[in-house]
């Protein structure tokens, strides 16, 4: 938490609306995001994708992106056709692809790259606790054996 | 060029601090709340067709009637969207009036095209004796994609909406929290038809009946 | 900046009374949307109870004929559906509402408008719930809900579908305040608040709201699945189409688990705050109590299966969720043991309020040890479904949350009113609910351990339940009386006025230190808080261990003139803090959120818009054609009108 | 914490006496009540009071000392004076992490026997003999089948002492719970699901089971026994349920109750699951009953019921509700509403339909069904392989021997009019048979589908009719003869 202001100085209310509160040491943003992965290659990366600092990609990035997810959908389309996989390792190929396709949207079309860590952490604990719910539903019922 | 960028990530910041106890905004916190629990409504309805997995007792089955070509296309539109979502607050950040009405419009436009994909194919599986309540996949399949359809849906309204204030100018660079929240939304809804369309379409599209129910026959 | 505003014609003029209906109906004040929350609660309360005195005095004798079986199973699942929704939870909101914005030193929750409609929602969804008793036709399925038994099959009546409807409705009313909380507590803290500053109430608020953000949509597409099954015939649920019952359960339960969290955290909230405050000493282990409360929330989901060690889950899947069910009595033993090492030691006042909340330790805890005997599988297989498991949730849910929300109740009505609840009525009440508590749910105990199932209409005299049977009865009564005494204190009290002051009874957290009632805008300069009980260590700052605080006296707006309230009305000074948005009043320049209809009219639109959907189209149509006009209006209504300038 | 604090523990001495008293009333718990947990009589029921009661004594114990922590901290530490102030302790890390650590011991103390009792009683213990039944769960009475002996009856389920017997659950429509509480705990009976339970029952005696699941209008209502008996007792129920009882003489009450059973309850009751191949059929029948009513739940005529051979010997009707007796089960006859709210059997049989709910019959006609339904107890003859006397094939009329045999076979599902119950009612059938199959006369037809009633099946009608090969040449005769004449 940011150092405590002094308490000498009773700060009033700056008259902008009930739920503005007074400026304090508090209301200092937060230090930047730094990226959930860290590494040096991987910030060159992402400065060049992200001009890195801003709040938002570029333009330029954001086409990157989106030639990338759609590159990644035609693979899924192509490699869904092909018998050599087998069931399973198709749904391996399907799920690794459409988790890189998920990350990214999330990660660049919904800045959560560039945001203040609570965003992350409010939706990241959301989709952690989903995921582990219900994956621990279908375990059950796989274990009911029926069907 | 590494100059320019820290002094426009100085007025970033600065331009997305809120006073409040986090410095976030309320209602882009909201937003993100709000998305966690959508995550659980739409887990649960995921979670709801991979258990009824293989268990219908009649046909049509996924093998019968799925058609991962043409909802490749509606997925490739949906992600395009994302991408014209992502454009269109940049443009209206920016105070670029035409591209940001143009992109914000695109979106929209998407959208509805991605609408009329999945009304194709709900046509396409109700002509082919698929309803909800032929059998578990039907139940299962309409339910779920008819939600995120309705996802869309509100979405597209929502953007129809800001599109329309944008023209009365009440959507500008500085107050553009707004079209960013609606496409927090918008990208939401694309990354559960991620997920939706690999369940569905890409993993279960080639279950047929499972053992012990009857072959489905076409006509 | 200036802002433009799109100009939309008025129907009606936005609300502005300061007092008659018209200002609850328009109303987004946090405190009184918690008032309308409690007097709403309290109502249906009644009305849960009545259910229950019908279903003891059925059950009193054998081979009872009193109430024929269709009319029972209608009580038992109107009852637990009513005290579980209508009750405890509303209840719980009531005290958010009220306290979360005074003990985060706060002026609103973030969203006011949103929150009124949390409120109205929930008043019309508990009035869909409730439709089958004037039709004649309540739900009948239980408040599990399980299916076939609740399906349109084997349930032909429209009770169960208006419960699923009701429910939902309820259910985006809970999503709507969760959400609502949750950002209010992370952002409207006052100056220096951090997290573990923050009372532990407001932290068991923040806890339930994100269950109830993340538990809800569950049952509500839970609900969605099983009211489609009812309404058009799909299959989710119906096992002559492939649907297994055993997913509803599931569904149900991954709720239902952290809904009991839901029900509970408050009032353990509640008594961190009243046994501090009235044993004068800090809460013992402030960081643990936090985080067992954190990690009773979290571990809450993985436990859910428990509610259904007879389906026949396997030996492998029930140990795993023997074994985390157990788990879940360590946290909450932390907490009971850190409650009763706040006492030692301490300077106990004994007085309504901190007998209630004693009693809720001592009750809940023998509700904690039953809770353990469930655990244990194998021995769960004999109490499963029998008056063992309703004697266990009632000490959970009456000893433990009820017994919380009176303590609460006690312990914060000076605040809400102004005035004091007489005290020796008060113990005369807790007195006789703890004897009729105990009297009605020990002897269930026995009841189940000999082997008497639940939601039985009668049971034969070869049994030989009958005698327990009588007692737990009796006990029912007692508890009726108790709150038949409560009412009489609230007459008595408010005939025989004693006012309170700002803080009757030396208390540790900011909302004792504004005036009883609180103006309209809560704090006239927002607090700076240095210290975890802040209030206390301004009070005493020689018992801070640092030994030194801040000297300034927490609310300017205490000696002033001005702000001082007439306590018969508790209206606003004069000066006009009711219209606060004006500049003209001590020159704080205080904006709050102005009156609106439209949280009213979208909640009722949705209302009817959902209960169309059984009672024919046009009221779909009527319901959308209000909850648009409601959306649209609100989304172009600016939250202070005239618009004030907005944040740039 | 405080441990200097525990001689001055002003409740010592009541603690004291406190828990001897409590273990006695404990102990005293056992009421010897037909459903007593407690008062176990069978491994199952009793691991699972052992583990209760092991949990029960360390709950004791915490209780006592939370409990009585919290009166004595209270009265200890209350108020003396408005003006003191105690130390501000903010906590103790240590003692926290004490007193977290203590729970969890305790928790795993209990885990361990709990995780052990969970797999031990998960199956009955191999190497030991196991005999099968099957329980199927139906709104609101319980059907038990023996698989193994062939043999349907309900709400009695009869068990040799001393053996394991593992109960298959199944559901027909909602979900029961299958429950003995003095043999074993619950298991749930799910439609679409197959659960299994053992049991063993260690000592003679009736014992009393109950729906636990919440099931409906009647759930309170949905009773049942388990008969424990001596192996000889059990074999010698097993030989008599294979027997049929002793025909009626003519002309007595039993007699003509026998025709207004069959004329009235027959369609859903069956009452000859003692002959051979009628186990399957039973089931079959069973079935058809059950998806007949749900296919038209409104107007249904029938509805899946108690198998009723060999009533007499039964010692409860009613799914446990009631000890069999005349008077009782006339009362139950004429209205059953009034005993079973809900009662399937009232709101859908023909024979209580048009009135007040009561019985179309004449009180006579009740008395009688009541006597014949109390004489359907094991006669003295060995099993019989054909129906009715296959003496009498040689003589007589081939209609009126025709008339008996569809009396004892036929009327569960077809009715002699032209509405259908399961099967096709099966007037003017003659006009229709000769024409269903090319090649087929009518004679041929109405042979080939009481004997191979699957090779052809009417459009509408489901493939449930099992093969009647097994009746006389006589008997097939005279049914082609008896069914000719119906118009």
């Amino acid at each position: 938490m940011p150092e405590e202001s002094k308490p000498s100085s009773f700060t009033t209310h700056d008259g902008k609306g009930w739920w503005n509160l007074p400026k304090t040491a508090q209301e200092q943003p937060n230090p930047p995001y730094e990226g959930p992965v860290g590494g040096p290659w991987l910030r060159q990366v992402m400065d060049w994708v992200t001009y890195a600092g801003v709040s938002h990609a570029s333009v330029r990035g954001y086409l990157v992106i989106a030639v990338i997810l759609s590159i990644f959908t035609f693979l899924e389309w192509r490699l869904f056709s092909i018998e050599a996989f087998g069931d399973s390792g198709r749904n391996a190929i399907m799920l690794a692809l459409s988790t890189v396709k998920f990350t990214m949207v999330v990660a660049f079309f919904m800045h959560l790259r560039f945001e203040r860590k609570y965003y992350a952490w409010i939706f990241g604990a959301s989709m952690g606790l989903g995921v582990g719910v219900f994956l621990a539903l279908l375990l059950l019922q796989r274990h009911h054996g029926v069907g | 060029m590494a100059q320019q960028a820290v002094t426009e990530y100085h007025a970033e910041v600065h331009d997305t601090t809120y006073n409040t106890s986090t410095g976030l905004s309320n209602r882009k916190l909201l937003m993100w709340a709000f998305l966690g629990s959508d995550v659980m409504f739409f887990g649960s309805f995921i979670a709801t067709y991979l258990v009824y997995r293989n268990r219908s007792l009649v046909g049509p089955y996924p093998e019968n009637i799925v058609d991962v070509p043409i909802t490749t296309i509606s997925t490739f539109v949906l992600l395009m969207s994302s991408l014209a979502m992502v454009l269109a607050l940049h443009y209206v950040r920016e105070g670029s009036k035409n591209p940001g009405r143009f992109w914000i419009f695109m979106t929209a436009a998407l959208g509805l095209v991605f609408i009329g994909f999945q009304v194709f194919e709900f046509w396409t599986f109700v002509n082919e004796g698929l309803t909800p309540r032929t059998n578990l996949f039907g139940t299962t399949f309409f339910i779920l994609t008819g939600f995120h359809g309705a996802h869309v849906t509100i979405g597209v309204l929502w953007l129809l909406i800001l599109l329309f204030g944008h023209f009365k100018g009440t959507l500008r660079s500085d107050n553009s929290l707004d079209l960013e929240i609606a496409g927090l939304y918008w990208h939401f809804v694309d990354i559960v038809w991620i997920v939706i369309f690999t369940v569905i379409y890409l993993v279960t599209a080639n279950d047929g009946a499972p053992p012990g129910a009857p072959p489905f026959l076409h006509g | 900046m200036t802002t433009t505003t799109l100009t939309i014609p008025r129907i009606f003029d936005r609300p502005r009374s300061a007092s008659g209906i018209w200002s609850w109906i328009g109303t987004v004040d946090h405190k009184r949307i918690g008032t309308l929350y409690g007097i709403t609660a309290f109502l249906w309360f009644l009305v849960g109870g009545i259910e229950a005195l019908l279903i003891r005095t059925q059950l009193a004798t054998a081979d009872s004929t009193l109430i024929d079986p269709d009319t029972f199973n209608q009580l038992f699942t109107m009852h637990g559906t009513t005290m579980v929704f209508l009750v405890v939870m509303p209840l719980s909101a009531s005290f958010f509402n009220w306290f979360v914005p005074l003990q985060i030193g706060a002026r609103d929750v973030a969203f006011p408008r949103l929150n009124a409609l949390s409120f109205w929602l929930f008043l019309f969804g508990g009035l869909l719930l409730n439709v089958g008793w004037f039709t004649g036709d309540s739900p009948s399925g239980g408040w599990f809900g399980y299916a076939p038994n609740s399906g349109i099959t084997f349930n032909t009546g429209s009770g169960m579908t208006f419960w699923a409807i009701g429910l939902s409705v309820l259910g985006v009313a809970s999503i709507a305040a969760g959400l609502n909380f949750v950002v209010t507590i992370f952002n409207m803290r006052a100056p220096g608040m951090t997290m573990f500053k923050l009372p532990v109430f407001t932290w068991m608020t923040l806890i339930t709201s994100i269950l109830l953000v993340l538990a809800i949509p569950v049952i509500g597409v839970a609900l969605i699945q099983i009211g489609s099954d009812r309404l058009y015939g799909t299959n989710f649920y119906n096992s002559l189409g492939g649907g297994d019952p055993v997913l509803w359960q599931h569904m149900f339960w991954l709720f239902g688990h952290p809904e009991v969290y839901i029900l509970i955290l408050p009032a353990m909230g509640i008594v961190s705050e009243i046994i501090p405050t009235f044993s004068r000493k800090p809460l013992f282990g402030y960081p643990f109590v936090i985080f067992s409360g954190i990690s009773i929330a979290f571990l809450g989901w993985f436990v859910w299966s428990h509610h259904m060690f007879t389906v026949g889950l396997g030996p492998a899947a029930t140990s795993a969720f023997a074994i985390s069910t157990m788990a879940i009595a360590i946290p909450t033993g932390v907490k009971i043991l850190n409650w009763m090492a706040t006492m030692v030691r301490g300077s106990i006042q004994i007085n309504t309020p901190m007998l209630f909340a004693i009693s809720f330790i001592a009750m809940f805890t023998i509700g904690g040890l039953s809770g353990v005997m469930h655990a244990a599988a194998p021995s769960d297989a004999q109490q499963q479904d029998t008056y063992f498991v309703v004697a266990h949730f009632h000490y959970v849910l009456f000893g433990g949350s009820l017994m919380g929300i009176f303590s609460g109740i006690y312990y914060w009505w000076p605040k809400m009113t102004g005035w004091m609840l007489n005290d020796k009525i008060g113990i005369v009440m807790w007195f006789f609910t703890l004897l009729g508590f105990n009297l009605q749910f020990a002897p269930l105990h026995w009841l189940g351990l000999d082997g008497m199932p639940r939601r039985i209409f009668t049971y034969s005299s070869d049994q030989g339940w009958e005698s327990l049977n009588a007692i737990a009865s009796v006990g029912g009564y007692i508890i009726a009386l108790a709150i038949l005494i409560f009412l009489f204190n609230i007459w008595y009290s408010r005939r025989n006025k004693v006012m309170a002051g700002n803080d009757p009874w030396n208390a540790r957290t900011l909302e004792w230190s504004i005036p009883s009632p609180p103006p309209h805008f809560n704090f006239a300069e927002i607090p700076q808080v240095q210290y975890r009980d802040d209030f206390w260590y301004q009070k005493y700052p020689e018992q801070h261990e640092e030994g030194h605080v801040h000297a300034i006296a927490p609310s300017g707006a205490q000696d002033d003139d001005d702000m001082m309230f007439d306590p018969e009305t508790g209206a606003a000074p004069s000066g006009g803090a009711e219209d606060g948005h004006h500049d003209d009043h001590g020159g704080h320049g205080i904006h709050l959120p102005d009156m609106s209809y439209y949280p009213i009219m979208l909640a009722a639109g949705i209302t009817l818009g959902m209960g169309g959907l059984m009672a024919g189209n046009w009221v779909i149509v009527l319901g959308g054609v209000i909850g648009m006009w409601g959306l649209i209006g609100w989304s172009l209504e600016p939250v202070n009108d005239p618009a004030p300038d907005v944040e740039h | 914490m405080n441990s200097n604090l525990l001689p001055r523990f002003p409740l010592r001495r009541p603690l004291l006496v406190l828990i001897p008293a409590v273990a006695a009333f404990i102990s005293a718990c056992a009421t010897g009540n037909p459903q007593d947990t407690f008062d176990t009589a069978g491994p199952v029921a009793e691991d699972q009071a052992n583990l209760f009661k092991f949990i029960f004594w360390i709950a004791i114990v915490v209780f006592v000392i939370v409990e009585g922590g919290i009166i004595w901290i209270t009265l200890r530490y209350r108020r003396r004076s408005d003006d003191e102030m105690p130390k501000q302790t903010h906590g103790n890390t240590k003692l926290e992490l004490t007193w977290t650590f203590i729970p969890a011991l305790i928790i795993i103390a209990i885990a361990i026997p709990t995780i052990r009792s969970i797999w031990d009683l998960a199956e009955p213990p191999s190497g030991e003999p196991v005999m099968t039944v099957e329980a199927v769960g139906h709104q609101w009475w319980f059907e038990f089948r023996y698989p193994e002996e062939e043999i349907v009856t309900a709400n009695e389920l009869r068990v040799p002492v001393g053996k394991n017997v593992i109960v298959k659950l199944q559901s027909q429509d909602v979900i029961h719970s299958f429950w003995v509480p003095k043999l074993f705990g619950k298991v749930d009976m799910i439609p679409t699901r197959n659960n299994e339970l053992w049991f063993r029952a260690d000592e003679a005696g009736e014992f009393f089971g109950q729906c636990a699941e919440f099931c409906g209008i009647a759930h309170a209502l949905m009773r049942f026994r388990v008969i424990a008996q001596p192996e000889a007792e059990y074999d010698a129920w097993v030989a008599g349920m294979r027997r049929a009882p002793e025909p009626p003489a003519a002309a007595s009450a039993e007699a003509r109750g026998q025709t207004a059973f069959a004329a009235n309850c027959s369609s859903c009751h069956s009452t000859d699951s003692y002959r051979p191949g009628a186990y399957e059929r039973e089931l079959v029948t069973q079935d058809g009953r059950w998806t007949g009513w749900l296919a038209n739940i409104e107007g249904a005529r029938i509805v899946s019921a108690p198998n009723l051979t060999n009533f007499g010997i039964r010692t409860t009707f009613a799914a446990g509700i009631r000890d069999l007796d005349r008077a009782t089960l006339v009362e139950w006859i004429d209205d059953p509403g009034s005993i079973k709210p809900g009662t399937r059997m009232e709101a859908h049989a023909a024979v209580y339909q048009g009135g007040d709910g009561t019985a179309n019959l004449t009180s006579a006609q009740v008395s009688d069904i009541a006597d014949y339904l109390l004489s359907l107890v094991p006669g003295e003859a060995a099993p019989d392989d054909s129906a009715n006397g296959s003496g009498d094939d040689s003589g007589g009329d081939p209609v009126e021997l025709g008339q008996a045999t569809f009396a004892a076979n036929c009327t569960a599902c077809h009715r002699t009019d032209s509405e259908r119950l399961v099967g096709p009612g099966l007037a003017g059938v003659a006009d229709r048979a000769g024409s269903r199959v090319s090649g087929l006369g009518v004679d041929e037809y109405i042979a080939q589908s009481i004997k191979e009633p699957n090779v052809y099946i009417v459009d509408g009608f489901p493939p449930g009719m099992s093969s009647f090969a097994h009746l006389s040449d006589a008997e097939i005769n005279g049914l082609i003869a008896y069914l000719k004449t119906l118009n």
